[in-house]
């Protein structure tokens, strides 16, 4: 590169100069890292020293920038430069804060502090400041998919903040479930009585917003593209399609209640006194339409009793109904039974739960429903059967502790809530061919890996994350109300609500061709070199976002803003042909060529420690502050996840010499924490591919190791270090030294 | 199987409880936490705990909550009260419940608190101010005159070791305190009481 | 006075919790121009102080550390610790906003190199570990403090030790002349995220939380089980340090009554459910937790965690809560005094330690919101009623960490309606 | 200091040869040097005491006290009336707040009152003899006039149900509350820390279910004595009886040695006041307090 000027930058601060020969690292920098210019500095994070770098970028032209002083962690508002390359060498917390301040520690410390810097100016010399997304996108409009409380709010939120908006409903009215309920629970103080929907004025204010397009009965014939350039093909009444083009999409498709009929013990489906809380919003519209009182569905009798039974076909852990809790239905019910109490205190309510599950200021509510003389059983139900017109539930009275009945003239089985989100994409498809209902896509999507978003469990797209609701593995695409998980109205309109703001985050992102969370801001992308591909898929295929599709001729085709930049797909690449500007192959296997390797009989092994920089890389800086000291034969590298770990790297460590190679990465398995979802699965599993390579070079098969580290493995990872230094020491240094 | 279990969970008894019991209305708050049975000082000698009262209550259970020898068993020591998350006046309902089922004839014959508090209030009534020995002996001899000498007998330590300590005065047998305005005191709670049964619906 | 570049279309978030980082994290990556004002000298809020979030056990910190890389990246977002928002005035669009900062006795020279730790000596009791322990007077609040500062406390500002640590500091970061500065910001919008505190334990009276030694709080049990905690992680029982391995874990402490507080707090049932683990994990078969609830409450996916731990042999399940907590004098046991609702059974129950599942409450109740806002019966925050003040995280509800997040997010988009408004009749 | 004046109203037990009448001799000695004056509610009347509900029901009980109210209202206006038995103080306060908060309530009351030529008016506080003590001569002002001091003396502060739930002595809590200690502590006398402070020692219940308050009892004495206690003091006169008079009987049925004298806290004050044995009732006690008759000699 023509125009590239290379500077190093070697603090001294913070104790480096005390423990560590500083102008040595200047002349490795200048000699070995072959930078243009070098300098130190006793203080470089100071705004003097900080003034340097920036005149020398100003006057002097740098444009690629190694600091040689405390982790990449640390002061970063100091050295944030833009549109320079940087690296950081981590001579504070990677070498004189893990090392004892001893004189006998001073040489091998100062050997660490050195190739720090040879490697920095290995990957410096790599690295090109990236220019961001050619393939920007440039329509920041949303298309929000259902038209129910989920998605309208959704598209008045997004609305509300100046984007344009495009509402696709299967149905042929704006509205959803919620518009064939009578009232719902109030979203806030008092929670002491039903109040009503707000469904019509919603659809009301959905349908005269200026910003708003709506489509009613219309579904998604086919998306196509990515973030800030979909192209969505939308099949409208008469079957006739239109072309919109929008930036980012919300799915909003709302839920179906659990099959009645499936609980036949329960008079499910076959007694007609026996419905769900649809049913029973069903009967409260129609008794308020018609001005009277809800009245037995059998005989149009009056309704004396009636008995609420909860967790009907959920929390079933026999594996026959639904494992999991909806969440709201018992505050339905207490609401349900409201209606009665408020239409005639007279009628009896019972409410049998095994746990009440009113949250929050839903305590308020459970208060009020008691006051109104709705009575709580802690019960069990065993069945429901028809006696004339009436129902007589048997239970188990928990509380008692006996068999006991009731007699009702309606019951009303508070079943679950089922997503209605599409294919499930890890079902093979010629499994879902042989399924009895064939399950039909929402989004249809025209992806490598699928028509529907991934999903996390039970059907529902939810995210895997705690801290972040909104991931999503279709980038640009999220979830909204209970497609996403099982939740409340009030909950539906706050989650749609965040929903529509990542989907304005997605195209802003998008517009600037920029990654989407968590890599926010990075403006690198994955570039492949056709010519040397083998088109054996494993990038289309390993990408956990689904970023990349295969073109006519089945080679690789990028959707930069769909993808993450976790390389993943650079670590797959057996060819090794896909590369970030300032992250590739190269990068790292420089740094890894790059060290001072001792010879056999030093007794220096060097150790290759490939971090997560997600959570092994700052547990490794914790370790270094709260004190904890590990071996120096070690040279730790950061990758981005350890998905992007090309086996070449570890190939060419064990050819150079190196002793062993630790690779730390995040928790796998189903409750992964890997940021990039199957980062550290793909490792461990390439990683197993390894013992065969290291055989045939006659090493060790625990020259290689992979662990799992936490973020709070503090005192472990020091551990895990000295241990398996130990080991290699055992095991005898590489024979493959002085080969390289 | 329900077949043969009794048909309950009306809420009639409920109800009933509400509009006659004193703080029967509380009853319908309670939601079966157990503090009140966890903090009753006989909570080991009676059946019910308050919290299951309340529970069978809501069942329907009519004859075996007004039956039952729980409500008796009460010291009025307030534990509950003070600690029940729904503040409910457990004491008082329970208080109320015993006397509800007195009125009624309901509770347990011979059960001793309630033959002890009717004892009492008697006493007390009669002369306006409770009369502790004649309260004593009536106790000692309520399940006749055999019993009574025997228990006398048991406690003549106690009753020794007052009168030495000039804490019971026999003369309180013949007379005894008493206030002034006798007459007075029993038409107020004559009066009281013909309010109660009238607002209370009791027919006796 | 130091006056602030900041419009009506800047948006002001108050609180650096999750919630808080959260809601101005998300409007920077907007494009929104954002301050994020905290109370306390690091960003992380409690959050920061748990051991591992629930239901998959994973690190709170490790979502912080992502969190902060996305805000060291990020231009749009300008961050004022140790800073308390005393006044909001004006409406939705147009407020103005007065902090008060609090000297930290330390500037942006610090670079967290612990030399000024080193040269003093007194200590304080440690608020981030509940003050279970003590730290230094000169302090880095913790590992993965953000800014990464020392900040000295004002106890030994003024003091010889204050001038020791100022002599320690290579770099001139202590500066003890510091002193409170007042500012005044101009915003469009405000995102109220102050979070919660644990409820004052002592006040449940029948459980004797200070009297007794081995009655320790749920927020207290995290940082005994977290590696970077007093204990090294290590759970021992504060009357004598011996290993905890019979627990019993206490619901409702303080929720759901009207004694205390009014509501459920939400989270307790499954931090529980989750602390039975830990302990599972330190001392696997010998572990002994108990759980005494009213109902528990594993709401929609969580289900599967409370299904998983009915099935852990550890762990016994007990529908009562406890009326009374007695003491062992010898032992210091706490001695568990009920009633088993379900079936009806007298316990009196020995533990070595006893963990109250403690409740919510706001950190500033709406009355305390030096703005006009609207608060429920627990003091929760609903906001002002023109929409310019939008409450985010257990500001507005108790909630857990996921739903905290997905409130702050909703609420960032509010703001942003607000400011987006404001910036429009400007330009029209 | 100036007069302090109250409505007294004493109790049945409270009477003279009734089973606290060791109480009404201290308190009244004690109000002596306190310069307190109570003036009995002129034919006052028995609170319905915690058993009274049995038979009586609600209406009756709350006239019973209202007619105390009225007498009190108009013979002594604007005197708080003072209780000096937990119950009759429960038992009143009970009714007062009921009749304040149902105006329903309070006019069937009334009704009733009416019977007897009665009113009530709701205008009466009620209160006990301790909150007079605490907050109205604060434990300086209770000092002021101790001649001797309790100094050696170990005391086990009673407190028990009814002075101290639901209502309690404000600022107390119901699981520990400590004016007892404070009290004894401010005499010179030393108050020893015990678990079973707060238990019930089966009021009402000990005549009617011996047995199982008897078992309460002998945790409350043997408490007492494990914690190395002398004496146990306190503020209710069934408390007192019931732990007092009940051990000997224990002490027969189980082969303990229970010996513990039970006192009022109005017994030592009066004590560390110079009162003799006869002005603190110590003559009054089934179990002796011997070391406390000693300082009383002195």
């Amino acid at each position: 590169m023509a125009d590239m000027k290379t500077a190093a930058y070697v603090c001294s601060g913070c104790g480096i100069g005390d423990r560590i020969d500083a102008k040595q690292l200047e002349r490795i920098a200048q000699k070995e890292g072959k930078m243009q210019l070098v300098r130190g500095h006793e203080f470089l994070c100071s705004a003097e020293g900080v003034a340097l770098i920036r005149e020398d970028i100003a006057k002097e032209g740098v444009t690629h920038v190694a600091i040689a002083a405390c982790s990449r962690r640390a002061k970063t508002d100091a050295f944030a430069f833009e549109g320079v390359a940087i690296t950081r060498a981590n001579l504070r917390e990677g070498v004189i804060w893990s090392q004892p301040d001893t004189e006998d520690a001073r040489e091998l410390t100062q050997d660490m502090a050195d190739d720090y810097v040879r490697m920095a100016c290995a990957e410096l010399k790599r690295m090109k400041v990236p220019a961001g997304n050619p393939d920007r996108g440039t329509s920041k409009r949303i298309l929000v998919v259902g038209g129910g409380l989920s998605g309208m709010t959704a598209a008045l939120a997004a609305a509300g903040a100046g984007y344009d908006v495009v509402i696709v409903e299967k149905q042929a009215a704006l509205g959803g479930r919620a518009a064939q309920w009578h009232r719902r629970i109030p979203y806030r103080n008092p929670y002491d009585a039903p109040v009503e929907t707000g469904i019509a004025e919603l659809v009301a204010a959905a349908g005269a917003h200026p910003r708003i397009k709506v489509h009613v009965n219309a579904t998604l014939a086919q998306t196509k593209g990515a973030p800030g350039r979909f192209s969505v093909s939308v099949c409208v009444e008469g079957g006739d399609r239109v072309t919109e083009e929008v930036g980012a999409i919300v799915q909003a498709t709302g839920f179906t209640p659990y099959d009645i009929a499936r609980l036949p013990e329960l008079g499910g489906g076959t007694n007609p006194n026996v419905v769900d809380q649809a049913g029973l919003e069903r009967l409260a519209l129609e008794a308020a339409a018609k001005g009277e009182p809800i009245r037995r569905p059998s005989d149009g009798g009056e309704v004396k009793r009636v008995v609420f039974l909860q967790c009907a076909g959920q929390r079933d852990d026999s594996g026959a109904h639904l494992p999991y809790c909806s969440g709201h239905c018992c505050l339905t019910s207490i609401k349900q039974a409201m209606y009665f109490k408020d239409a005639s205190p007279s009628i009896d309510t019972v409410v049998m739960y095994t746990d009440l599950r009113t949250p929050g200021l839903g305590e308020d509510f459970y208060r009020a429903g008691q006051a109104r003389g709705i009575l709580f059983t802690k019960g069990r139900a065993s069945s429901v059967t028809a006696d004339g017109a009436l129902c007589k539930v048997a239970f188990r009275d928990l509380i008692l502790d006996e068999d006991a009945a009731i007699d009702a003239d309606l019951v009303v089985l508070a079943t679950g809530m089922v997503a209605n989100s599409g294919v499930n994409i890890d079902i093979p498809e010629e499994e879902r061919q042989k399924m009895e209902v064939k399950p039909v896509s929402v989004l249809n999507l025209a992806y490598r890996q699928g028509p529907d978003m991934p999903q996390l469990k039970y059907g529902f797209t939810d995210s895997h994350f705690i801290c972040f609701p909104y991931e999503t593995r279709r980038t640009g695409i999220y979830a909204a109300g209970p497609v996403r998980r099982p939740m409340d109205m009030a909950q539906a309109a706050e989650d749609a609500t965040g929903a529509a703001l990542k989907a304005i985050q997605a195209v802003e992102n998008a517009g600037l061709g920029r990654a989407a969370h968590p890599r926010v801001g990075d403006l690198s992308f994955p570039t492949a070199r056709l010519e040397g591909c083998t088109q054996c898929k494993r990038c289309t295929v390993e990408c956990p976002f689904g970023a990349i599709d295969e073109d006519e001729k089945r080679y690789p085709l990028f959707n930069e803003s769909r993808c993450r930049r976790c390389g993943t797909c650079m670590g797959a690449c057996p060819v090794r042909v896909i590369s970030f500007e300032n992250y590739s192959v190269d990068t790292v296997g420089n740094q890894i060529k790059a060290i001072d390797m001792p010879d056999e009989f030093s007794e220096k092994p060097r150790i290759l420690v490939l971090a997560c920089e997600n959570d092994a890389y700052p547990a490794l800086d914790m370790a270094a502050m709260s004190g904890a000291m590990y071996s120096a034969f070690v040279r730790v590298i950061p990758v981005r996840c350890l998905g992007s770990v090309n086996t070449i790297w570890i190939t060419d460590a064990l050819n150079g010499g190196w002793d062993g190679v630790m690779l730390m990465g995040c928790k796998k398995g189903d409750d992964y924490q890997c940021h990039f979802v199957k980062g550290s699965e793909m490792a461990a599993y390439r990683m197993s591919k390894t013992d065969d390579t290291l055989k045939q070079m006659g090493l060790e098969t625990e020259r290689v190791a992979t662990y799992e580290v936490a973020i709070t493995d503090v005192a472990r990872v020091s551990q895990l270090i000295n241990e398996y230094v130990a080991k290699i020491q055992e095991i005898g240094m590489s024979p493959m030294k002085g080969f390289a | 199987m329900s077949a043969q279990v009794p048909e309950r969970y009306r809420n009639d008894f409920l109800r009933e409880v509400e509009e006659r019991v004193e703080e029967g209305r509380w009853v319908k708050m309670c939601m079966q936490c157990g503090v009140c049975a966890g903090s009753c000082p006989f909570g080991p000698h009676w059946e019910h705990s308050p919290q299951k009262i309340f529970m069978m209550i809501r069942a329907g259970k009519r004859a075996e909550v007004l039956g039952s020898d729980s409500m008796w068993m009460c010291t009025s020591c307030y534990n509950c009260i003070v600690r029940c998350p729904r503040k409910l006046p457990i004491t008082h309902i329970m208080h109320g419940l015993a006397n509800y089922a007195h009125r009624l004839g309901l509770a347990p014959k011979g059960q001793p608190t309630r033959e002890f508090a009717r004892l009492f209030w008697d006493n007390c009534i009669k002369q306006g101010r409770a009369n502790e020995l004649k309260l004593t002996l009536g106790l000692y001899f309520k399940d006749g005159l055999a019993a009574g000498i025997k228990t006398a007998l048991a406690m003549k330590g106690i009753g020794l070791g007052m009168f030495k300590a000039k804490r019971i005065n026999p003369m309180e047998l013949f007379g005894g305190h008493r206030i002034k305005d006798v007459k007075g005191l029993h038409a107020i709670i004559a009066k009281a009481r013909e309010i109660e049964d009238r607002r209370k619906g009791y027919t006796s | 006075m130091t006056a602030r570049v900041a419009t009506n279309e800047s948006i002001l978030v108050v609180g650096g919790g999750i919630s808080g980082m959260t809601a101005a994290l998300e409007a920077a990556e907007c494009g929104r121009q954002v301050i994020l004002a905290e109370k306390t000298p690091t960003l992380g809020g409690r959050t920061a102080l748990l051991y591992r979030y629930f239901p998959k056990m994973c690190h709170p910190v490790c979502g912080l550390e992502i969190n902060l890389r996305r805000l060291k990246a990020n231009r749009n977002l300008r961050i004022l610790t140790m800073a308390e928002v005393v006044r909001i005035e004006g409406a939705r669009g147009d407020y103005t906003a007065t902090l008060r900062i609090a000297p930290r006795y330390v500037n942006e020279n610090c670079t967290a190199c612990g030399a000024c730790a080193e040269a003093v000596a007194s200590t304080i009791p440690n608020p981030y570990n509940y003050g279970l322990d003590r730290m230094k007077a000169a302090y880095l609040p913790h590992a993965m403090a953000y800014p990464q500062r020392y900040v000295l406390d004002p106890s030994i500002a003024g003091t010889e030790e204050g001038q020791q640590a100022r002599a320690a500091c290579r770099y001139g970061a202590i500066d003890l002349d510091m002193k409170e500065e007042t500012i005044a910001l101009k915003v469009g919008a405000v995102v109220w995220a102050t979070g919660w505190k644990p409820y004052d334990a002592a006040k449940i009276q029948p459980y004797g939380y200070g009297r007794y030694a081995n009655v320790i709080t749920s927020v207290e049990f995290e940082r005994l089980a977290d590696p970077r905690g007093p204990t090294g992680g290590a759970i021992l029982r504060p009357s004598d340090g011996k290993p905890a391995k019979n627990v019993a874990f206490i619901q409702c402490a303080g929720s759901r009554d009207e004694n205390h507080l009014r509501h459920c707090s939400r989270i307790c049932c499954m931090a529980s459910l989750k602390q039975t683990q830990y302990l599972r994990e330190a001392y696997g078969e010998d572990a002994r937790s108990t759980i005494y609830y009213i109902d528990i409450r594993a709401i929609d996916r969580f289900e599967d965690f409370y299904q998983k731990v009915q099935h852990d042999a550890t762990v016994r399940f007990v529908k009562s809560k406890v009326a009374r907590i007695a003491e062992d004098e010898k032992t210091r046991n706490p001695i568990l005094h009920g009633v088993d609702t379900e079936g009806y059974h007298h316990y009196a129950t020995s533990h070595d330690l006893v963990v109250l599942a403690i409740g919510m409450e706001p950190e500033v109740t709406g009355a305390q919101v030096p703005a006009e806002v609207i608060e429920d019966s627990s003091g929760f925050i609903e906001g002002a009623a023109d929409g310019g003040i939008v409450a985010a995280g257990v500001a507005a509800a108790p909630l857990d960490v996921n739903r905290a997040v997905q409130s702050a997010t909703a609420a960032s988009l509010r703001a942003i309606a607000v400011v987006h408004r404001a910036a429009a009749t400007e330009n029209a | 200091m100036a007069k302090k004046e109250y409505a007294f109203y004493p109790g049945c037990s409270s009477q003279l040869k009734a089973s606290a009448s060791n109480y009404l001799v201290s308190v009244n000695a004690m109000c002596r040097k306190l310069d307190i004056k109570m003036t009995e509610i002129p034919d006052w009347n028995c609170c319905g005491a915690s058993i009274g509900y049995g038979e009586g029901g609600e209406l009756p009980r709350h006239a019973l006290n209202a007619r105390n109210f009225a007498l009190s209202e108009q013979h002594l206006p604007g005197r708080d009336i003072v209780a000096t038995c937990a119950a009759c103080w429960l038992g009143a306060r009970e009714t007062k707040e009921r009749l304040d908060a149902s105006s329903e309530l309070m006019k069937e009351t009334n009704e009733a009152l009416a019977a007897a030529g009665l009113h009530y008016k709701g205008e009466v506080e009620i209160r006990h003899m301790v909150e007079v003590l605490i907050e109205d001569i604060g434990y300086d002002g209770l000092k002021a006039p101790a001649v001797k001091s309790l100094e050696g003396l170990k005391f086990a502060g009673y407190v028990g149900c009814q002075t101290n739930r639901p209502f309690g002595i404000a600022g107390e809590s119901f699981e520990n509350p400590m004016y007892l200690d404070k009290l004894v502590e401010t005499l010179g006398g030393e108050a020893v820390p015990y678990d079973q402070k707060v238990t019930c020692c089966g009021g009402a219940l000990a005549f009617s279910e011996p047995e199982k308050s008897q078992k309460q009892i002998r945790d409350i004495v043997e408490s007492a004595y494990d914690h190395g206690a002398e004496m146990i003091v306190t503020p209710c006169p069934l408390c007192q009886a019931n732990v007092e008079v009940y051990q000997s009987e224990i002490n027969k049925k189980q082969g303990t040695k229970l010996n513990m004298p039970v006192l009022y806290y109005s017994q030592l004050m009066t004590v560390a006041y110079g009162g003799n044995m006869k002005d603190s009732g110590l003559d009054g006690q089934v179990i002796r307090a011997a070391k406390l008759e000693k300082l009383a000699g002195k």
